[in-house]
């Protein structure tokens, strides 16, 4: 019998198939998410099976349905909300961070927003400065939001299912470069085995993705393929790098990330978010304040050089983590 | 329409409760705050944005509403929370920043969450109506009965989230009414130098809804429109709107010292008190005497100085609570 | 209003030269993208929108706009910004990354930045609209006779910032004229299921400002209309909006499978090209041959070709720019 | 004679008020910002002097005037916009961060966006999670924004000024708890000489505002005031603090940093904003990047410890880091 492969959008499709087929509260609305599917292919399917009662396309009113989601959370529903690409947070910002981050603590608890907001990350295919970026660094700055990341097909699945699961408010960042979409640059790590029954994977729990010696590399997303690659040529020149995707940010597993660091003493941040007052910076923050006697060498970060991410595809390739550069920095990190 | 005794008479009771308990709060405020003004200071500290003088807007909607019926609120959310049938003393707690406060002490006056009441309300400008909204899509979405009302400002109207929630509403054919508080004025900014038509009302057209305005001084003229709005909406008819012109009595926020107001203005508005226009209509009718009012008064005083018992008896959270209710 | 023959030629030409120029660029999208379509590959990667059927509505506007007159556009905007008057060489070259593009290559298809015709846009639906109310109050500020357009398409009209800068235009009276180009989808998502009004004309109420609607595949029509607006805003007398009803021929950006359109519904609108119907006016009052209209088309497409030579031998820029242009 | 005093309020309303007489082009916008003089006191006088032309009250719309404000610099003009409080940029955030911030680069620089967002906070007043967050973190990872975070009347002139004469667009942070307002809890620190010709303060320079040997405080706005109280009490148990005043977050002043760190071998990063994934984790990166040798302790932080600011007293006092928690903290990392 051979495994049944699915892309990373079919996987996320199927998590909320199965949560919508469980539990009545749960549904689905944003923009061409219905006869659509979604533009990235996360809820292909569903308007077919469950119908527009439960899979509502959109106007273009980011404030207003993001909101709406907030208001139907607090009266019992459990939305998934899709804003199609993360770049367009910022027409409905308040509500993310001011309502639906803040509602379950400003009332002490008393009122639950369990709902999912899905969106879309991540460049290299020339879609320019307003619809390229990552920002999860950004939201996982706000309190009160759990801050999921996936890079395969199985764990989207398994994190989408804990996300719709779970009683607080969820942002689920999925990478276009991960959804394995005919449309998009091959990658062969966006198909893969996801079982066909549902399953769940917890919060805060880094994935080793492979085993090292000479460097601990922490990423998420797109830049786990990449760092994997990357760790493929290390290997090749004698270097073993270790490849941790963190999965979620927040919460973050700590633990793993040190001890890795404690094992390697050498730590290089790979992030496709901007560089500075992100992600990275946190990261690194997080190693020199809990296995600083443990570094040989000063920890380095690879990300997006704080720059808007520019159109032309020379540049693009400058500021967007590669393989090559990720070889590059790492090389560098464990002569130093 | 004419109303029944007993209509007119709660409107008249949850008016003069709304009243007194922001005159207190009010009183209370500046406690230890004097005679250099200190907003961190005294029992009650930070921003307060009280109600009196439209009360009769908030009594004369939730009049028309059940306790599982969702209210969002804004900045100044005292009089819908009461009108929506509160506990006090959890309020007054809140307000007082105690541990027995509807919130634990987390949210404070303008975040006040009531799950009891399904009132909830916050400091953003706007941040409320689409919640509303989507309370009424999940009421729709369970082909319930209830109906969802927001309460926000004339000043509110020209937000985005205004347009986008309204037109949400009317598109999806929600259970839910929109109530423009029209109080002439956005902290300093009047009106007209804010809103580029003269009345909210006429801004249904845009939606395609049905929208009036009413004398929001006038708890009848409010309970009246606000019937047929939320019966209409009940009935599965969709969302209205009504603009209720009304008059903040006692400035923007406590402190706000009213240098751009008109002036003679606020002393005329103040003859339109909500509280004198509904006692004379009830008088005229027979139906409550001076002393009957005095009593009402007096039940009210005493249901707010209870709540300010509790209050002030309660302790305050633990500091390490501050890291509590972070996630479910 | 019965118009000049150079006024129709030359919105004929407009007209010709957008559609040259989106159909060549529909066509050099593809290069190296296919069998197996993929969105980064060829020698203009990314997504594409184009314009294509829409033409009248940017050439009926912008015939009666200056240079100097700012016009910001939206994710699909090649054709307000040839009918603006671009330099097609340079415009082009942004679209195929190059360092002699208008932006050097950093902004790209929906980045295009002129400041010769005054002209911006980008890829947030409704993010251009407050720029021309910005623009339009620097221009009253300065007592200039410009006068500021924004296009933006019907999903647009459903978005917070739609209302927020109609509103300030309105009550601040700024010289700026709205034009909502309603090709009756937003992506896959019909009017109907995002707009709770017929015509977006009926939200000119909304705001006291007038408002119209055209039939956007008739540059004679849409030319008359934006004369009215553009002339009124050029007088100081305010903002006003125009809707045009169009259709979009390609789909919502190249890939499009357009699965959600009705059976003989693309076809039926091809029947309205607003290149036969302005051709057949001009022909019916005898300013137009078959020949001429060959000539035109000859034209456009050598100037089309021009450029596309010119941005396919440009250099690209070197890597390291992209760490230019941060601040100024 | 006696120098001029001023409060920090008034230093601002007097930078815009030389540069409005010295340039037509600059004006001001926002909420309240005319008649009423800014609910912070930042416009204060400024329609008396300049009229409602120049001196303009907005409806609540802040996409919609922030963007007008974006839309007039391209044209030219030199608007200056107040968001009352950094709280509220929910409603306005695609214009400040995919347009205010980004036109400049997507152009090519061939459009310029010179504008100054001014905007007003922090807590410690009990006004609770939606009215006394910082944020400065969050927009110091957006690229394109330069980022000012003054802690004094003097420091608020000067770089206010230079603001409104940058060519970029600029976010001018001014905290309650220092612009000296008559109902706030008095800070002394809060009125000081204020020189009355106009002066530049070039951004990316930090300020040394007090030697140390032992550790190094990094921090800005209300925090050096209660790094400095935490400075002198530490003084007297026999450590000696540097504090370090950033006074801008870009750019950043990475050099007096490093050079602070390589001097003293410890360093606290001392943060009102959100502990996770912002200034205090960025700050910790660079240090651990360019002095890792030099660090004889872990770097320490002390933030927010991401939750929203709670409203009662106690809870307040809890999560904003006071004097007490600065000193304890150095203390330790002294010790350690
Ligand atoms: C988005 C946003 N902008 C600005 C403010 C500051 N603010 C608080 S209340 C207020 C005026 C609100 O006016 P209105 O909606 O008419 O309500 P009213 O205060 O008159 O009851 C303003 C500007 C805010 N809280 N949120
Ligand atoms: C704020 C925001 N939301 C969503 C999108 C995704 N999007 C891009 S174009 C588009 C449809 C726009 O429809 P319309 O305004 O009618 O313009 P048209 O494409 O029909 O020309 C959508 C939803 C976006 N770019 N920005
Ligand atoms: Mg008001
Ligand atoms: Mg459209």
């Amino acid at each position: 019998m051979t495994e049944r492969l699915l892309t990373t959008s079919k996987a996320i499709a199927e998590a909320i198939a199965q949560e919508m087929e469980r539990d009545d509260s749960v549904f689905v609305m944003g923009e061409d998410i219905g006869a659509y599917g979604g533009i990235f292919g996360a809820t292909e399917g569903l308007l077919q099976k469950f119908g527009p009662e439960r899979v509502m396309d959109t106007p273009i009113s980011e404030m207003g349905f993001i909101g709406a989601a907030v208001g139907a959370a607090t009266e019992g529903m459990r939305p998934i909300v899709e804003l199609m690409f993360v770049d367009f947070f910022g027409a409905a910002m308040d509500q993310i961070y001011n309502q639906m981050a803040k509602i379950p603590y400003m009332s002490g608890g008393n009122t639950k927003v369990p709902m999912v907001l899905m969106t879309a990350i991540g460049g290299s295919y020339s879609d320019a400065a307003q619809h390229s970026q990552c920002l999860y660094g950004l939201f996982a700055h706000t309190p009160g939001i759990k801050i999921v990341v996936p890079s395969s097909p199985y764990d989207a699945k398994g994190l989408m299912t804990q996300a719709i699961r779970d009683d607080s408010p969820v942002m689920f960042f999925f990478h276009k470069g991960v959804q394995g979409l005919g449309w998009m640059t091959p990658n062969p790590r966006a198909t893969a085995h996801v079982p066909e029954e549902s399953y769940t994977i917890p919060f805060g729990q880094a994935d080793v993705k492979r085993q090292g010696q000479d460097l601990t590399i922490l990423t998420v997303s797109l830049m786990v393929h990449r760092s994997l690659d990357a760790a493929e040529k290390l290997a090749e020149q004698g270097i073993s790098a270790e490849v941790i995707d963190l999965r979620t940010l927040v919460p973050l597993d700590r633990e793993t990330i040190v001890n890795s660091v404690k094992k390697t003493h050498r730590v290089l941040v790979v992030d496709e978010d901007y560089l500075s007052y992100g992600m990275s910076g946190e990261l690194t923050a997080i190693v020199a304040e809990e296995a600083l006697d443990y570094l040989d060498a000063a920890p380095k970060r690879l990300a997006v050089p704080d720059v808007p991410i520019p159109y032309s595809r020379p540049m693009e390739k400058y500021v967007i983590p590669t393989v090559d550069r990720i070889v590059a920095t790492a090389k560098e990190l464990v002569e130093s | 329409m004419a109303l029944e005794k007993e209509t007119l008479l709660n409107l008249y009771r949850n008016i003069v409760l709304i009243r007194t308990f922001e005159e207190r709060v009010g009183e209370m405020y500046y406690e230890d705050k004097l005679p250099a003004f200190d907003i961190a200071a005294g029992p009650i500290p930070g921003e307060m944005h009280l109600y009196s003088g439209q009360e009769a807007v908030a009594a004369g909607v939730c009049a028309h509403l059940r306790p599982d019926d969702p209210v969002t609120s804004t900045h100044r959310p005292h009089g819908h929370l009461i009108a929506k049938g509160v506990d006090l003393n959890a309020m007054m707690a809140e307000i007082f920043g105690k541990k027995t406060g509807l919130c634990q002490g987390k949210g404070g006056h303008m975040h006040l969450f009531d799950p009891a009441t399904h009132f909830g309300c916050g400091g953003i400008v706007g941040g409320g109506i689409p919640h509303a909204v989507g309370a009424a899509l999940a009421i729709k979405k369970r082909h319930e009965d209830r109906v969802a009302v927001s309460f926000f400002g004339e000043g509110a109207a020209n937000i985005g989230a205004f347009h986008e929630s309204i037109n949400l509403a009317a598109v999806w054919k929600l259970p839910v009414v929109f109530v423009v508080e029209d109080n002439l004025y956005a902290i300093s900014v009047p009106k007209e130098a804010s809103t580029s038509v003269r009345s909210n009302a006429e801004r249904g057209a845009a939606y395609g809804i049905p929208a009036v305005q009413v004398d929001g001084q006038n708890a009848v003229a409010v309970y009246e429109a606000a019937k047929e709005a939320i019966d209409r909406a009940r009935r599965g008819e969709g969302p209205s709107l009504i603009e209720a012109i009304c008059y903040r009595f006692r400035g923007h926020f406590e402190g706000d010292a009213e240098g751009y107001l008109g002036a003679d203005e606020k002393s005329t508005w103040k003859e339109k008190d909500p509280i004198n226009i509904l006692g004379a209509q009830l008088k005229e009718q027979g139906w409550l005497t001076d002393a009957e009012a005095e009593a009402i008064q007096a039940e009210m005083t005493r249901r707010v100085a209870a709540a300010e018992t509790f209050a002030r008896e309660s302790p305050y959270p633990a500091p390490e609570e501050a890291l509590e209710n972070l996630f479910a």
